[in-house]
Formats: C-alpha cells, structure tokens, sequence
C-alpha cells in the first residue's frame, strides 16, 4: 500500500467523493446544526432569522412533564423489549442449532416478520388486539380471560407494544445468535461431554460464556434500536401515541414537537437528549463488554 | 434412544408452536384479505372465508392510487439502492486498500456518526430540503439514502479479508485500481454486496418516518405512508386494508425468501464482526 | 533480463526494512533471497516488482531506471505466497487475466494461456475454479499466470510456504525446471535455506534489512563471511564456542583445552563456529579436542553425538563404524573446512587458518 | 494528516453551500411550466393555479366536478386540485411548503391555521378583492353568506379567507334500536343520559353501548361547556375560563356516562362511524361531514337518521370545517384568477351542489332557502339537521397557538375519560396547560 502521498491522498479522495458529499451534506453537517437549532430560542422557520439564543428549549425539556413521560416510557419498552427478545431468541437460536430437519424452513419463517413493514403489520396487530373483534381477545377468551382492551387502556397498550416489537425483532437476533453459535467449536462441546457435563452445564459453561461478543453486540443493536421506536407505535394506535399517552416515547415526542407543534428547538433538543442517553448508555456497555465479555 | 426422540419431538413442537405465532399475523391477513364484508367484524371469528373474494385486492387497488405508490416505492428502493453501491463500493475501497492522509481520522468519524440516532438529523435535514427545493420530490427520497457508513463499514470489512497479494498480483498483470476494483473486488464481494443491497433495499420500501414527512402530494408517497393515509380512509374496512398490506408485505417476503441465503450470511457475519 | 540493484533502501514510518542493498543479478539467473523473517527479503521483491517504491537508492533492469515505472510497465511475473488466484475466475480465466488487461485480442490470449498451463502441466484443469484445486495445482496456475505475459523477470514470493513436505521438493524441482526451459531470470524469496541451497545460482543472505551475503549457495555454506551466515545455514546448526586469540592458540573459554593456529592477530576475543560434520574420531597425531559424549542419536546412516567440551555442548555428525559409547571420553579431530573463527566485536569472520592438518583433509 | 483531511472537508462545505444555495432547480422548473403553457396557449397571459385540499372519496369527485366546471368555462385559468391526504398533511405540507416558497395559489385552511398564517405573512388580505367592483361582492353577496361563517374568516375587520366545507356536530341514531327500546331522540342532556342507559344491555349475544363519542370529544369541549352556560375561552383578554362549575358539570356530564358505561368512545375503531353501522352502538355524537361514510356503510346492517345535538342549560353547536385562502406568494395574476375561483366555488348553485353530494352545509342564506335544497332535505332529512343548529352557531377558538391549546385539552380530557384522573383535576391541569402554552405565545 504504501505511505500516504500527496497523490494517493487526491485519488482516494476521488474515491471517497460520493458517499463523503451525500454523508456531510445529509448528516455530519445536520448532527451539527440540530445542535446549533437546539439552542435558539426564538426562530422565524420561515425566514431562517434566529432572534435569540439560550438554552430555553433544555430548559423547557426539564419542566415538560411530557418529556419526562416520554423518557419514562422510553425505558420501559426498552427494559420490556429487550432481555425478553434476547433470552426467547437465544433459545430458539439454540434449538435451531439442533441437529433437526427443516431448519432453513424454521429460520425463514422466524425471519419473516423482520423484513416485512412495520406499517402493515402494524395494521394487522392493531386488528388482533381489537377489544370486541380482535383474535387475541378470542383465543383468551377460550381460556375464561376477559376482553382486555389492548389498545385503548393505558395500562395495557405498552404490552401491546412491546409485544408487537418482540414479535417484529425476534428473527434478527435469531441469525445472530444462529452465527455466533456455529462459531462455537463442536470440540468444546465433545471436551465437555466426555468430562461429563450434562446439557444444561454444557449450556451454561460453554454455550453462554462463547456466546458472550455476540449476545453482547446483539444486546447493544437492541437497545439503541428500542431506544428508537416510532413507526409501531404511529401505525398501531392510528397517528396516536396510545391512550392517554402511555406509548408516548422520546422520537415520537420529537417528532410531535417537529412536525406537529413546528417547535424546531425543543424538537432538536429532545433529539440531542436522546443522542446523549444512547451515547451513554452504549459507553456502559462497552465498559461493561470489556469486562464481562469473556474473550 | 428413547430420550433423544423425545427431546427431538419437544424441540420440534416449541418451533413449531413459535413458528406459527410469527406467521398467524399473516395468515390472518392473507385470509382476512379474501373475506367478504360481513365474514370480517363477526365474533367469533371466521378463519376461511366462504369464498374467496379477490376483488377485495382490485377494490383496494382502486380506491387508493396503489399503482403510484408501487412505481414510486420501486423507483425509490432500485435507485436508492443502485447509488448505496456505487458510494459503497468506491468508499469502502478507498479506505481498505488506499493509504491515504486522515484515512483513520475519517473513518473513525464516519464510525462516529452511527452512533447518532437518525432523529437528530431529521429537522436540519428537512430545513435543508426545504432550501434545495427537494421536499415532494425524488431527490428527498432517494438522495439523502444514497451512502450509508454502515455499508461502507461492511464493505470494508470485506475488502480488508481479500488478501493484499491479490492487488499486487492484478497490478503485476496491468490492471488499474479502479479496473482491479470492478473486475476482481466486486465480483469477489458479491455476497457482501448482495447483503447490503438487501438490506437497503428492505430499509427502503419499508422506510415510513422520512417518506412521511418530505412528501406531501398523493403522487409522491411509498407504499407505507400510502397506506397508512388509506388506513385513515378505508376506516375499518378490514378485509380492504388487509388486501393492501398484502400487497406491500409480499414482494419483500418474496424477495427474502428468493435470497435469503444471502442477507443471513450478510447479518450473520455483520452480527459477529460487529 | 539483468538486475541490479544500487543503495536500494526502504523505510516504514520509522522501522528501516531494507538499507542500501546492493545486487547485481546476471541474465538467466536463478537468485534466492534467504532470510528469516521480517529480514526484508519480502520488501526487497515488492521493491523490484514496483508493488513498494523504495526511499531511497536506484533499481535497474537491463541499465534502464525502472524507480518511478507502475508495476504493469516492468515486464515482470510474480507469484505469490497465496498464489493470490481470483477465486471467481476458472483457471483459463485467471490464466488469460494479464492478457486481457493487456487487450491481446481472444484467440491470441486463448492459444497463449493454454500453451502456458500445458508447460506447469494444468492443460486438463482450465476449467475449475481454484478453490477446486489442490495447493500444487493452485501453484501452477499461478506459475502459468506470471508466464502468460512472457516477463523478462520472474519473482517468487515464498511459493512453496504453502505446501506439504513432500509436495514442496516437486515444486521446487518444477520450478527449477521451467526457469531452466525458459531461460528466464529469477528471483525466489524464501525463509528455508534448503530450499534455497538446492534450487538458486547464487543466494542472497538477508538479516534485519542488511545483505549478510551474497554468492553460490556452496560457497555461502563453506566460506561464511559472518557468524550469522555460518549460524543461519546448516541444520542441524553450527556448533558455537567461545574462545580467545592468546599467541598462536586460541583458548577455548569454558574448557582447560585450545586449538593450534596461524595468524597475526593477539588478543582477540572470538567465537569458534564448527560444522557437526566436520567432526570425526581423531586418529594418532591429530590434533584434537577431548570430549565426553552424552547422548547418542541415529540419523539414518550416520550417527550425531552430543558431547561435552568443559562446560560447552556440541553435536557432532561421526561414523557409524566409529562405535563410540555413550559416557565414553574421546578425541575429535576437526576438518579444516568446517571451521571458522568470528570475531566477538562485530561478528566477521577472521582471517585465520588452522595450524594442523587433519589427515582427513 | 489532521491539516490535510480538515481542509478537504471544509472545501467540501464550500462546494456544499454554494450547491445549497443556489435553489435554482425550482426555478427552472417554473420556468419550464410557463414556456410549455405558453406554446400550449390559447387566451392572451393563460394563469395556471394550484388548490391544495384534503378531500377524498365523494368529497374530491364533487370538488373535482365544480372545478372541471370552472375550468371549461375559463379558459385562461387552469386550477389544478392537489390532494394532500388529511387535514393534518395538508398543514404540514403547507408548512413545509412555505418554508420551500413552494406554497400553492390557494388551499383549504381551519381559522387557526389562518392566525399563524397571517402572522407570518403568508396569506393575502381578501378585502380588496370584495371590496372591488367589477370582481367583488356586492353588499347582499356578502350578506348572502351565512354569519357564522362569514365571520370566523374575519380578522380584525379584514377578510383572509372564505368558508368553504363547513360542518357541525349532529347526533346519529340508530332507528331500529331507538324503536325497539320506545326511545324518542334525546333533546335534552338529561333525555340523552336516560335514553343511554335504556339502550345499553346486551341483545343476540352481542354488547350495545348507548352512546358514543368521537376520539377526540376532548376537543369538542367548548360546546359542552358552552351548552352547561360557561365561557370556554377569553380570546382577547388571552385566559381561558373553563375550570368553572359549568365545565366540571359539561365534563361530568360525558365522564359520568363512559364510567358507568351507558357510553363508550370510539378508541380502537377509529371513528364511531365503525361500531355504529356495525350496530354496536345506539347513538353517537359525530360530525355532519361523517354522514355520507355512515350512508355507505349503514347499508344492509342499519336503519338510522339523525337529530340535532340535545341542549345542555342551553344550545351552542361548533360549526367546523375549513376556509379557502390566497397566499401572498402568488402572482397577481393568480391572486385574482384564484378570487374568480373562490367565487365560483361558493356561488349559491355551487355550494348547493357541493352540500348535497357531501353532507357538508352550503354557506350561503339563498343556497338554504333555493328549492332545489329544500327539496333535497326533504328527500334526505338529516341533511337539513346541521342547518337547524345555525342559530346556535359559534366557532371554536382560533388564536395563535390553538394547536397547543387543544392538544393539551384534549389530552387532560383523555386521562379522564380513561378514569386516570377526575373531572376537577383534569380540568385544573388542563387550564393550567392550556394557559402555558397562551402565554407562551403572547
């Protein structure tokens, strides 16, 4: 390759051209305006005229209770959706690693939901969570369970949510659980039986410590992913953030301050809030990962 | 023996039992799509409708313009796609194979900005269109989607697994850079490509939140936001708006199944690298 | 084609790869460059193939400055440790690559690629993919593909690394072959001095980006200009004492004994470097060294001792016939082309010739 | 390398915002359209206008109709319809629009957004346009169009729009249902709250709720507050006012109801236009536009008509629906050809059409009073229930930051409604949010 010259830097720059334009224009430069946005406090959109700037728009964060309510749900679909989604799709990863037939058939099937729009199937949850005609009230109903009004009482449209979410994301982590598995080499396995460990040990002192890069980088894509909800919550309770607010989450907040009420500062300050949470939250991981990953 | 048969069966039943979970949303819709009118909102529900209502697809197709918003959702997926690669291609290239001044500096950069929740960037974004003149118009869908650090991420990923002797052997035999690029790279890196072309592809023809918002007039918007504007229209006419959704889940479930060697190889190995 | 190389230098940020190289490669030749590894040998072929631009010094082909020329324009072939074969192309299609970029129209390039896999002797394989041969026919189209161009120079980066024992000596022997058939100058990088004694003209001995030696393999083998020259040749490896120049003798370090010499040196700390087989079981007047063996080993024909000179380990190739014993004391006697005095200041071989002469030359 | 790489990327900024800059690709296109009309040209300065609306289904085969009409009968204006979706795409296009300078000639508009329109400058004053006397109203013209609507378009003392598709709340009822159970249509809140209850119960295993609200009754709030005898709002003096006995009684009133479950809201289904004809429900409080979707999907499953909404201590009935402005981007040459087309739009023969294949009211006395539309009412009689509330008419609040105002209502009434607060604590919050968000605009 060579050391940099003169030359080679111009050529691969050249290079480097289309994606670096579509990439600054579309999004170093609009991570570094949104920051700039979110502190004016008082903007002509229209004009482009910023009259004052302040920290008003955080500040106004602080005291919407909103805002907090849109954190608060935030956490609760993340804390909801992902341990759930990685211990079910863990398991069903590891059952799929079985020696069985019609594992491709499986592993589509799984997969299904992940490549298919949140809108539409949106659509079709919203049906099935229906109070009076929604099939999950039947099928409960079957076992002596009243009607629950999945989608219009405020305790209960989060689990719909989250539900729908779990069901949507399975099938991705499955492949990845699926590839960190088959990177487990079968010998630990064969070393382990023949020291005598039963299948639940083999599970907990083999499966789970090898696994542990990948359940860590699965859990990490997750809960940035969580953190992002939006288009399920649009599409399932109709341009509604559920009853009463209860899935009110912190994009759907911005998105609210944006495109609803034009408040560009305090959509913008929400949105750097939330950069911060994740950019913190994935620093514990990593610091976490470090030291609890095992090799 | 006995035990192993045993533990078999069980194994098969629990996926079983979760695959027909994952897909019962779909039968439902598939089936609700070909139901008559009043086999719909009935408790308790019907599973197979008594005949087969296919005009349910024709009526949906005409009470929205479908066919615009399928142009237009295809338009948008290809060309997004198409421009994803060629960025992809060239970008990823330069940084695994060129040494170059600031290379590591720029890409840890580039790393940097996924970490960014793509909310941030939504309002400049639109402030940004808005100027160029782009809102209800392709560029808006299309342009902005056209690089992405994560393929470029990938992509590197694979080029740097191609041996280095490789180059010098091309070089030796008289082929340029940029013709060793297109001529031994890309070919080498099909799966990888086919990865990512997938996986856009996906992201965009299900993409909701951007279409939603740059687009206003009924000829611009994709399948999904059209949708859910004829979701608010077609009220609860169910078996309608299952004959809909229908049309927009399967060309990617067809799509996936066609390829899905590739796009869970793609994640498989984008998973464990991470 | 003749090479020659002037001051050739190669700098990585900070780390020195190759200083001043000097070399000068006649037409025809077959030259190895031998050297452990990170010893610059590696970077001294991509200098030459063009794939590194050296920092300093000049490269000439043929008297021409080839410095600033692309890789494409020098009219050379390589082949790779890997073979570096496009795994999506067939055989033919990875043959016939360096034409195509060339644009030497089809029909031209087709006869041309299958004259070059019938002379490795891959003409049935055209049609397979490489992950479909094995690691020799891998080897051969990548020969095939480095001829197609007809190079003026031929390098070799490590090829046989890849291949088993037994695979590794056809090749070599192949190669040998087809250099020999096509005239063609050569340049063979490799870490296995077997290898190289066996197939070049002349080898160049690389250490820590320094030439250490360059001459025919025999007479690198006899007449090592350094210790590590006399070190890094020869297997098992040459035997190493310490001595010190005192009158006409040089006194062996760790041993009550010394051996007779010639020279106008005084007072000069050294090594002594003996070749295993320049042992053997001292007769009468000899002059010998009194040694105790420790272990016996069969190696096929031959026996090696391990024996014991005060505090020194050494292993000495003898004679069956000899029927040593193990804890037996006894006397050897040393061949005079086998042994090497070296400085202990800066490792050159001194000028000293031993004052006896074994009656086994 | 960190000097090399800063300088390629703020070269690439340069090249960036002289790209951004320069918008030209919309000019072209203007430009463009304008040649192409020229060649295709037939009356001297032909003028092409865009109308952005919200209608579809019936709404934009009507609208599509008078406006085929005017332009055959105009040669040199074109008025091209767009339909942007929903209300709420429709406002946010606009917005986005006028932020592009892309905005249309004309568009559907509700009062408030016409406030923030004309805060920022963005729509034409219409008065000149009435006021002048080849192409104006005359003083009966104007007279001609009814009060309440005439009004909610006037700001201080200036016309910015003029009403359009205008519509009130009416309550459906289901006719079998009613009958079945000897139940007249309730006149009165105490009427409606007995009739709910009656109806309710359960009937061939299905659930009957007896009344129904919309999903955001939050926002019909100022007429049942209205209707208890309270004021809802001070526009001028920026307070609200109903935190009041007579809006805790309003709120109890429909509170009362869904927690004993004798009413229900539409939650899930959307609209209650769903669960109605579905016979699911007795009655249901609903807006008038909604009576062509009930025809639709009544058919086959229901009987039903429909009655003005029963009186509180008093009558007082929102009249909704949108205006049609002219934005001050346009030419004026547009302007005017707009003028002409508003004028057409809402001419007694027009506006008569446009109310009997929608369901909306026409907005002129002499459309009212024509034959054609007593007979049609008499053909359809709960097309003439809206009219009948004309003398309890108001308009709902429409000051700067009305948005907001309702939201935060609306959301406060929700958590009532949803038994998660009660009626005097949701009301105290929902003043004290709808207050913040006033003053935050003042």
């Amino acid at each position: 390759m060579g050391r940099p010259t003169l030359k080679s830097t111009f050529t691969a720059f050249l290079y480097l051209l289309p994606a670096l334009l579509i990439i600054t224009v579309f999004t170093i430069y609009p991570i570094i305006k949104s920051l700039l946005i979110s502190f004016y406090n008082d903007y002509d959109f229209f004009q482009d005229i910023v009259y004052e700037r302040g920290i008003d728009s955080y500040i106004y964060l602080w005291n919407d209770p909103n805002f907090h309510l849109a954190l608060k749900n935030t956490f609760i679909f993340v804390i909801g959706v992902v341990p759930c989604s990685i211990i079910l799709s863990l398991l069903i990863a590891i059952l799929l690693n079985t020696n069985i037939k019609l594992r491709a058939l499986f592993r589509t099937v799984y997969f299904i939901p992940f490549v298919t729009s949140v809108v539409a199937v949106s659509i079709v949850w919203r049906w099935i969570f229906h109070t009076e005609y929604g099939v999950l009230n039947y099928f409960l109903g079957l076992f002596g369970v009243d009607p629950i009004a999945w989608l219009t009482d405020p305790k209960w449209a989060m689990p719909s949510l989250i539900i729908l979410s779990i069901w949507k994301g399975l099938g991705y982590n499955i492949i990845i659980f699926l590839a960190g598995l088959q990177n487990i080499n079968d010998q630990y396995y064969l070393a382990a039986k023949i020291d005598g460990a039963s299948a639940i040990k083999r599970f907990f002192f083999i499966t789970v410590p090898l696994l542990s890069p990948t359940t860590f980088f699965v859990s990490v894509v997750s809960i940035i992913g969580s953190f992002k909800v939006f288009d399920e919550i649009y599409a399932l309770f109709g341009g509604q953030p559920g009853p009463a607010s209860s899935a009110l989450t912190v994009v759907y907040y911005i998105f609210e301050k944006f495109y609803g009420e034009w408040n560009f500062g305090v959509a913008s300050a929400a949105a750097y809030c939330l950069f911060i949470i994740i950019f913190i939250l994935t620093l514990i991981q990593l610091y976490i990962g470090k030291r609890k990953v095992t090799y | 023996m006995i035990r192993d048969a045993l533990s078999k069966a069980t194994i098969y039943i629990t996926l079983s039992l979760g695959g027909v979970l994952m897909l019962l949303p779909f039968i439902w819709m598939l089936l609700t799509s070909f139901k008559a009118g009043n086999e719909v909102m009935i408790m308790p529900p019907v599973w197979f409708p008594e005949k087969f209502h296919f005009e349910n697809y024709k009526e949906a197709w005409e009470m929205a313009p479908f066919g615009r918003y399928l142009f237009n959702s295809i338009t948008v997926t290809v060309l997004s796609t198409i421009g994803e690669l060629i960025t992809t291609i060239l970008a990823a290239y330069a940084f695994s194979k060129m040494n170059f001044w600031g290379r590591d500096v720029l890409f840890a950069i580039l790393l940097g900005t996924m970490m960014v929740p793509g909310e941030v960037l939504l309002i400049p974004n639109f402030v940004l269109l808005s100027d160029l003149g782009w809102i209800d118009q392709y560029e808006a869908l299309i342009i902005p989607w056209t690089a992405s650090v994560f393929a470029i991420f990938l992509l590197r990923q694979f080029f740097l697994s191609v041996p280095k002797d490789l180059s010098y052997a091309a070089k030796i035999d008289g082929c340029s850079d940029f013709r060793f690029l297109w001529t031994i790279m890309v070919p080498l890196a099909k799966p990888a490509l086919f990865t990512i072309a997938l996986l856009k592809a996906i992201g965009s023809w299900n993409a909701f939140l951007w279409p939603l918002i740059v687009t206003s007039s009924k000829e611009m918007r994709t399948l999904p936001v059209g949708l859910t504007a004829f979701s608010t229209e077609a009220g609860t006419v169910y078996e309608l708006l299952m004959a809909a959704s229908t049309m927009i889940i399967l060309p990617m479930i067809i799509l996936y199944i066609i390829l899905q060697k590739y796009i869970i190889q793609g994640i498989a190995k984008a998973g464990i690298k991470g | 084609m003749k090479v020659k190389l002037n001051n050739l230098s190669m700098k990585f940020q900070d780390v020195v790869a190759v200083k001043e190289l000097n070399l000068s490669i006649d037409k025809g030749k077959l030259v190895s460059i031998l050297g452990p590894s990170g010893c610059g040998k590696s970077t001294t072929l991509y200098m030459i193939a063009g794939i590194y631009k050296p920092t300093d010094g000049e490269l000439f082909f043929n008297e021409k400055l080839m410095n600033g020329l692309e890789p494409e324009h020098r009219e050379i072939g390589m082949v790779f440790q890997n073979y570096a074969l496009y795994p999506h192309m067939t055989v033919l299609q990875n043959i016939m690559f360096p034409l195509k970029m060339q644009k030497v129209p089809k029909r031209g390039a087709l006869l041309r690629a299958k004259e070059m896999a019938d002379l490795v002797q891959i003409g049935h394989l055209l049609d397979r993919k490489p992950s479909q041969l094995s690691g020799g026919q891998q080897q051969r189209t990548a020969i095939a593909r480095a001829l197609v161009r007809k190079p003026k120079l031929l390098l070799f980066d490590e090829p046989l690394s890849n291949l088993d024992a037994r695979l590794r000596i056809e090749m070599r022997e192949e190669i040998r072959r087809i250099q020999k058939e096509l005239a063609i100058t050569t340049i063979f990088v490799t870490h296995d001095q077997e290898e190289a004694m066996s197939i070049s003209d002349e080898v160049l001995l690389m250490n820590e980006g320094i030439v250490q030696q360059y001459s025919p393999p025999q007479e690198m083998y006899d007449q090592p200009k350094n210790l590590f020259v006399a070190s890094f040749l020869g297997s098992p490896p040459i035997n190493q004492l310490k001595g010190k120049i005192f009158g006409k003798r040089i006194h062996l370090m760790e041993t009550e004994q010394s051996i007779p010499i010639e020279t106008e040196i005084a007072n000069e700390d050294c090594t002594i470097a003996i070749r295993p087989e320049a042992f053997y079981i001292a007769e009468g007047d000899d002059f010998s060294l009194t040694a105790k063996v420790e272990f016996i080993e069969q190696v096929g024909r031959d026996i090696m001792a391990i024996v014991t000179i005060g505090q020194a380990t050494l292993r000495a190739f003898l004679a069956r016939e000899d029927q040593i014993q193990q804890d037996e004391t006894i006397k050897l006697g040393i061949r005079k082309t086998g042994f090497h005095v070296f400085s202990s200041a800066n490792e050159q071989n001194l000028p000293i010739r031993p004052a006896w002469d074994g009656h086994k030359n | 390398m960190k000097k090399w790489s800063s300088i390629l990327i703020s070269i690439l900024f340069v090249l960036l915002l002289a790209a951004c800059n320069s918008s030209s690709s919309t000019e072209e296109k203007e430009e463009k359209q304008q040649e192409t009309k020229e060649t295709t040209g037939k009356v001297q300065e032909p003028v092409e206008i865009e109308f952005w609306h919200a209608m579809s289904g019936n709404l934009e085969t009507a609208l599509t109709k008078i406006t085929d009409d005017f332009n055959s009968q105009n040669d040199s204006i074109n008025v091209k319809l767009v339909n942007q979706g929903g209300y709420g795409d429709l406002s946010q296009k606009i917005m986005a629009a006028a932020k592009a300078n892309t905005l249309p000639t004309i568009s559907q508009a509700y009062e408030d957004w016409t406030t923030e329109y004309i805060q920022n400058n963005l729509v034409a004053d219409l008065t000149p346009y009435i006021n002048d006397k080849e192409n104006g109203f005359t003083e009966e013209e104007l007279n001609d169009i009814v009060d309440v609507f005439r009004d909610a378009n006037m700001w201080d003392g200036k016309y910015y729009s003029m009403p359009f598709n205008k519509s009130t709340r009416i309550l459906f009822y289901n006719k079998g249902l009613l009958e079945e159970a000897n139940v007249e249509p309730p006149t009165t809140w105490d009427e409606l709250e007995a009739a709910a209850k009656k109806l309710t119960g359960s009937k061939d295993g299905k659930n009957i709720v007896g009344m129904g609200f919309e999903n955001g009754v939050g926002h019909e709030l100022p007429a049942w507050v209205k209707q208890a005898g309270g004021e809802f709002i001070d526009e001028k003096e920026g307070k609200v006012l109903f935190n009041s006995p007579e809006g805790i009684e309003a709120l109890s009133f429909i509170n009362s109801m869904i927690q004993d479950g004798t009413a229900r809201l539409a939650g899930e289904d959307g609209y209650m236009s769903g669960p109605f004809t579905r016979g699911d429900v007795a009655m249901y409080i609903g807006s008038s536009a909604g009576i062509s979707y009930v025809a639709k999907d009544a058919e086959g499953n229901i009987e039903w008509s429909a009655a003005p909404i029963p009186k509180g201590k008093e009558a007082a009935n929102a009249f909704m629906g949108t205006n049609i402005n002219i934005f001050q981007s346009a030419t004026d040459e547009q302007k005017t050809a707009a003028w002409e087309y508003i004028k057409f739009l809402i001419n007694t023969e027009n506006t008569t059409y446009w109310a009997k294949e929608t369901g909306y009211l026409p907005v002129r006395y002499s459309a009212l009073e024509s034959e054609d539309w007593k007979k049609y009412i008499e053909e359809v009689p709960v097309y003439g229930v809206g009219q009948q509330q004309l003398d309890s008419g108001f308009f709902d609040p429409r000051m700067v930051g009305a948005y907001g105002i309702k939201n935060a209502i609306n959301k406060e009434v929700e958590l009532v409604l949803l038994g998660q607060k009660t009626v005097e604590q949701g009301l105290a919050d929902a003043e004290k949010a709808a207050q913040a968000e006033l003053d935050k605009v003042k």
